[in-house]
Parts: structure tokens; C-alpha cells; sequence
């Protein structure tokens, strides 16, 4: 036997909006003289002369309160009886108020070669105060994406995460997709704009390796103002045509970088001259893929090497 | 050797065949990966030794007969370079549970010549060379041991690198000078 | 069509068993001369003249190889014809050699209070050089575990681990299990003695925790040879009676431990005196479940003071 029930107009309401509720006392709550005063209150604050009481034709009670402006995320609104000379607590329900979801917004991708995964990144936008799901949705194109081909299974990233992975399988390389962000919460639904991209043509490129090689062994005194050293490109993109660049510095209070480029992604032995003689160098390289669309790696670690 | 002097009619996207040779690169690299893990964990290191189980086994090779410097009509060259990417990628299929440790090679790779065949195909279609529908893969061999599906996957390995390798020498032809 | 197959007595054998194995050659093999030549290989090695081939009544060439003593863990057994010239490979198997599983020892078990898990270790013994598997057994039992009431569900370990943790839920605290540890593998299985142990005499007990006390504060001049501290018991324990001793010494070079016990596992100020004055001092407590079975918690770290 119910004694109380509350009945809400919506459980989630945007932020300052009104909200309405009414809580009923059933007559056969036989406990309770004739008329009992139903009382409210918003979390801890009683709701002093807000409810307007009235007998329903069955014989129960029902209070209806209407509260202007909803101004806390997260509250409970609760439906008292004085009995005995005691409030008791018959109903209760948790409100909340928020934001409907803003446009996802600076939704960029990379494809990492190592997991072979296409991992993409946003900005959620403002807090909604509301739980806001958050979905990499997208599907296979053609061309410049004028085309929608089959769909790709959504992308749900962690709880909190502003970043979903798209596994492989999920994947046709070299060939353009569409990509976007849907966010979602109960107020509401918005996307990002979208992304048309080859995952190859947003491949994360890790930059070579420098290494040092000895000076010409023929040669018994090694030119004072050269450097000698070699690369190799990172072994996973072994396979992409790259044209890289190499810049060096002496290790000298506010020297600037001088840079050589284009140069081939690997050699054996590259020779830098035209150096201060007995000084050291900082040599750094980065990489990108060659006449396909590509990014720059990031620059090497340094190479420290020393002219004689 | 290709005469890089004259490259054929059809106008080819360059950025086509750049990918082409890219994807090319890529899936004889996982190819070569493929066999050197058979080669590590099952101890089948010399695929000339299998040429007669390929045989009873029935293993079929993808040709690129139009393809051949001294008479290369493209269009047909490409008809049988997608068609020989779907038999590999057929052949990689019929290879899965191959075993654990090699499946995500096997499966990257059929996954990326698929990706080579979609590419091909759709730059059929482009120039209108492209058949009314896509060839179909054929019947493909049943292998009834663990050794058959190993020794199954270092033949396919080994034609596929040797298939692409062709490709390669074609692609890079038509890049011309 | 399959041209050639190997059959074997059993692919895994002990270490230095002999192996019987033939190899079968199909008429249908279309490809052959009548009476093909079958060719053995243990790993790389050639076995010259090793098999006796003969033709089968179904016209198929059978030829047979006996090992007498396997003496590698881990080969592979091949089969070879000649065919136009060069030697094919038509079956292949794997061959493992080893030793049955010894007798799991050292089996002991603690209670996690954290995890509140039955936490079990033990020695495997000798490599088998074969895939091995240990299971974790038990039973829930009575009294001195001379009855057998509901097995407790296996506890698999991790790859290659010696431990093994039967979560909450399968255990009955303030009961005597039985619990053992099962190794097995293609050549046998063997057991480990059998404890039987209430998970809650066996708890893993955390050292409590020490803390300095202001001396006296109406005392204005406080004893020189006194030190005054307090200690709690560690929180996830406090439930249990302890008793505790409290270990301390003089940070001099080559001072012993002096001990005092038995302690009560909580304080809210203790007096330690007959010490050296101005001398620092190094103390340290552990506890043990009182008047029911349990063992030592470690020594807990030191705490330093200092008389003045």
C-alpha cells in the first residue's frame, strides 16, 4: 500500500528552467488523520507554503509545487507527511539540470602505424552538467566524400575520454572517409563538423634515427669543419617514399638552427661541412612522406657530435 | 627491363599509382614478415621444398601477363592485378587460425591487399575499364592439418611477394620518367 | 588430394623415449615416378638410410622410422621425396619430449584483507620442459578437514605464475578448507600435500602504525631517559584482538633490540623509560591475532625519537 508518489514533469530540465511536480497521499494510507498537510523540500530547504493542496475526487491528497527556476545541477525533491509530530519522507526523486551537449569543435585524427589504428581527438565544449555521450560516428567514402559508401561501426571512447580509436578492421586505407562527433544527453543532440580524410594521408610519423659514423678510415686526418653521420628512417614507415630534413646547431649560448632539405630518408654516410672547427654540434632530423600527402614528424632527438 | 621511355595511353592519376606503389611496398614488407614468422615458429624456411605440396594442394598463382614490358595494355594489366589482389586476399582467408601468434600478420595483410584490390578497382571504374562486375575468387584450397595451413601459408607468402614485386616494376614503369 | 602424411606413435614422449613414426605416400600423388624415394629429417639433420619403405596393397609407398632415444625438448620430425630433382617436403610434425609433472611443495596460503582474497603459493618443481598446467584445488570442509562438504571452483593461475587467488565469494571464513595444487601435462599429473587452513588463521597481518607523543604537557621539565609514543592498529584489522610487541635500540653502531610485550594492538599514549638521555632511538612494533590462531605481522617501519 503506496503511501506517497511523486510525479515530475521532466527529471532533467535545463538550468533555470521551471519545473513542476505534484505528490499525491493515497486515502487509504490509513494511518493518517483526515487531512494531512503535505510538506516539500528541495535537497535540505523546506519548501514553506509552495505546495497548493487539494482532495482529489477518490479521497487522496495531492500537492502540486511548481518551482520557478531549477538553479542546482543535481538535487532531490522530497514529499513530507507530518505524522505523530514527525516529517516523514514518503517520496523522493533526483532532479537535475544541465545544458544541452554544445558542438563538438578542433576534431583532429593521426594514424598510428604501430597499433595500425585510426585515433581521433576532440573538444567536448562546455560541461553540460549532464551525463553526455560522446560517439566517433563515420562511414566510407569515395573521392571528395560527395558519396556515403557503408558505415563505420561507431566509435565510443572511454567513460570521460575525448578520444576514440577506430581499430584496423574498420578501415579501408587509401581511400577517403567521413568522420564526425555526435554528442548526446538528455537535453539534447549536436555534431561536429566533419572530417574527410585518408587515414594514410594523416599518418603519424615517428622521425628517424641520427647515428654517428666514423670519419673516412682511408683519410687520416679528418677535415676539421665536417661532421659525418647516418639515418634511418622509423622502421614501421620503412615502406612510405619520405624526404626528410636535417638541422644543426653549435652547442654555443643562443646559436640558431641551420637546415639542410631536402634529404632521402635513409643513407649510409652524409657528410656536413663548412662547420666550426674542435665544436660541438646538436644535429636533429625530421621526416615526411614524399609527393602523397603527409605531416611532419616531430624532430629527432639531438645527436651530439664534435668537429676535430 | 620496362622501357620507361613511352609509358601507355590511359591517363593514370599520378597519385594513383604513387599510392599504388606505397600499398605495393607496404603489403610485400608484410609478406615478408609472414614468411620469416613460419619460418621462426615452424621451422618451414625454404618454400622451393613445397612446391609439390602446393601442387596436391592445388594452390592457384595470380599472373600479370599483360603487364610484361614488351606488350603492356594497361587496361587489362590492371583487370589482372586486382584480380590477382582478391585471390591473395582469398588465399590469406582460407589461411586464417593459421595460429595465434600469426594471425594479426595474416589478417593485417589480407586486410591491406584488400585495400590494394579496392584501389585498383575503383581506379577501373574511373576510367571506365572496369568489368560490370568484380571477378570472383575462385575455389580455394581446404587445408586439413595445422602443417598443410603452414606450409599453405609460406607458398602464398612467397607467391604474393613475388606477384607483388611485379606489380611493383609495373607501377613504378608507369610513374615513367 | 594429400600426397604425403606422417603418423606417429604419440608426439610428446619423455625425455630419451624412443619415437616410432611412418610416413605414407599416395599412388594418387599423381606427380611421382612408381616408386619415389621417402626421405627422413629430424630438425635439420638428414637421417640417412633410418627408414624401411615398402609398397602398401593400395599401391601407396609407406616408409617407417624408429627413434630410439628422443633427447631434444622441442624438434620437428619431416618427411621428404625426390621430385624432379629436388627434395619435397610432404608432412611435418612437432615433437616434444619432457618429464611427467613433479609434486608441487612449499603450498602456503594468506589471507589479503585488502582484497579480502586467499591468496596461495607453492614451488612447481622441476622444469617438465612441457607445457605444464597448475590448478589451485579446494574443498570446503569441517572440523580437522577430515570430511569433504562443496568443492571450491578451480583457480587457474596466470602464465607461467606460482600463485594463485580464490576471491571472497568462493570461501568461507571461520571454516577449515582443504586445498591443494594439481600439476599436469601430457605425461602425467601429480599433487601436492594438502593443507587444511580457516583462511582467517592464515591473515596477512599489516605491522600498526607508530606515532611520537608530546611528553607530558603540565610536566615542564620531561624525564631525560623517557620516550613517549602512541601506535594504531592497521584499519583493515582493527576488528581482531591483537596483541603486539614493541621492539627498540639505541642508534648506535652495533646496538641490539631490546623488546617489550605483550601490548595491547592500540594506545593512546605509552612511557618508555630506563633509556640512555640524549640518544636517538629507533622503534618498531609488530602484532598477532590474540587468543586465536595467526601469525606475526612483518616489523613495522621504524619510528625515531630522541631523549633529551
Amino acid at each position: 500500500e503506496n503511501c506517497g508518489h511523486i510525479s515530475i514533469s521532466a527529471p532533467i530540465v535545463r538550468l533555470g528552467d521551471p519545473v513542476t511536480a505534484s505528490c499525491t497521499v493515497s486515502q487509504s494510507c490509513s494511518y493518517l488523520e483526515p487531512e494531512p498537510r503535505i510538506l516539500w523540500k528541495l535537497g535540505a530547504e523546506l519548501l514553506q507554503h509552495k505546495g497548493r493542496q487539494q482532495t482529489q475526487p477518490d479521497g487522496s491528497q495531492e500537492s502540486i509545487i511548481t518551482l520557478p527556476s531549477l538553479n542546482s545541477t543535481h538535487t532531490f525533491l522530497l514529499c513530507y507527511l507530518n505524522w505523530s509530530n514527525s516529517l516523514q519522507l514518503l517520496d523522493q526523486v533526483e532532479l537535475w539540470a544541465g545544458h544541452p551537449p554544445a558542438m563538438p569543435y578542433n576534431l583532429s585524427c593521426l594514424m598510428n602505424l604501430m597499433s595500425n589504428s585510426l585515433i581521433c581527438q576532440w573538444e567536448p565544449g562546455p560541461d553540460t552538467h549532464l551525463p553526455t555521450n560522446f560517439t566517433l560516428k563515420s562511414f566510407k567514402s569515395r573521392g571528395d566524400c560527395q558519396t556515403k559508401e557503408d558505415p563505420i561501426k561507431d566509435c565510443v571512447p572511454a567513460d570521460g575520454q575525448s578520444y576514440c580509436s577506430i581499430p584496423r578492421k574498420h578501415l579501408i586505407l587509401y581511400q577517403n572517409m567521413v568522420i564526425w562527433v555526435q554528442a548526446e544527453n538528455a537535453l539534447g543532440t549536436s555534431q561536429s563538423p566533419q572530417l574527410c580524410l585518408d587515414p594514410m594521408d594523416v599518418v603519424k610519423l615517428e622521425p628517424p634515427t641520427l647515428l654517428a659514423v666514423d670519419p673516412h678510415p682511408e683519410v687520416a686526418l679528418p677535415q676539421p669543419d665536417c661532421l659525418w653521420l647516418r639515418w634511418e628512417p622509423w622502421k614501421p614507415s620503412l615502406y612510405m617514399d619520405q624526404k626528410c630534413e636535417l638541422r644543426y646547431r653549435p652547442q654555443l649560448q643562443g646559436a640558431s638552427w641551420a637546415q639542410v632539405g631536402p634529404l632521402p630518408s635513409r643513407t649510409v654516410r652524409y657528410e656536413l661541412c663548412e662547420l666550426r672547427p674542435a665544436t660541438a654540434y646538436a644535429l636533429q632530423m625530421r621526416c615526411i612522406r614524399a609527393l602523397l600527402p603527409g605531416q611532419w614528424s616531430s624532430w629527432s632527438p639531438s645527436l651530439e657530435l664534435q668537429t676535430t | 627491363p620496362l622501357d620507361p621511355a613511352s609509358p601507355p595511353s590511359l591517363p593514370l592519376p599520378r597519385s594513383f599509382v604513387l599510392k599504388c606503389l606505397e600499398q605495393a611496398r607496404r603489403a610485400q614488407a608484410e609478406a615478408v614478415a609472414m614468411q620469416e614468422k613460419l619460418c621462426a615458429m615452424h621451422k618451414l624456411c625454404h618454400p622451393e621444398e613445397l612446391a609439390l605440396l602446393g601442387h596436391s594442394l592445388g594452390i592457384p598463382w595470380a599472373h600479370l601477363r599483360s603487364c610484361s614490358s614488351q606488350d603492356l595494355q594497361l587496361a587489362s594489366c590492371l583487370r589482372q592485378l586486382q584480380a590477382g589482389l582478391l585471390l591473395y586476399q582469398g588465399l590469406l582467408q582460407a589461411l586464417a587460425g593459421v595460429s595465434p601468434e600469426l594471425s594479426p600478420t595474416v589478417d593485417t595483410l589480407q586486410l591491406d591487399v584488400a585495400d590494394f584490390a579496392t584501389t585498383v578497382w575503383q581506379q577501373m571504374e574511373e576510367l571506365g575499364v572496369a568489368p560490370a562486375t568484380q571477378p570472383m575468387q575462385g575455389i580455394m584450397p581446404t587445408f586439413t592439418s595445422a602443417f598443410q595451413r603452414q606450409a599453405g601459408g609460406v607458398l602464398v607468402a612467397s607467391h604474393l611477394q613475388s606477384f607483388l614485386e611485379l606489380a611493383y616494376r609495373t607501377l613504378r614503369y608507369l610513374t615513367g620518367p
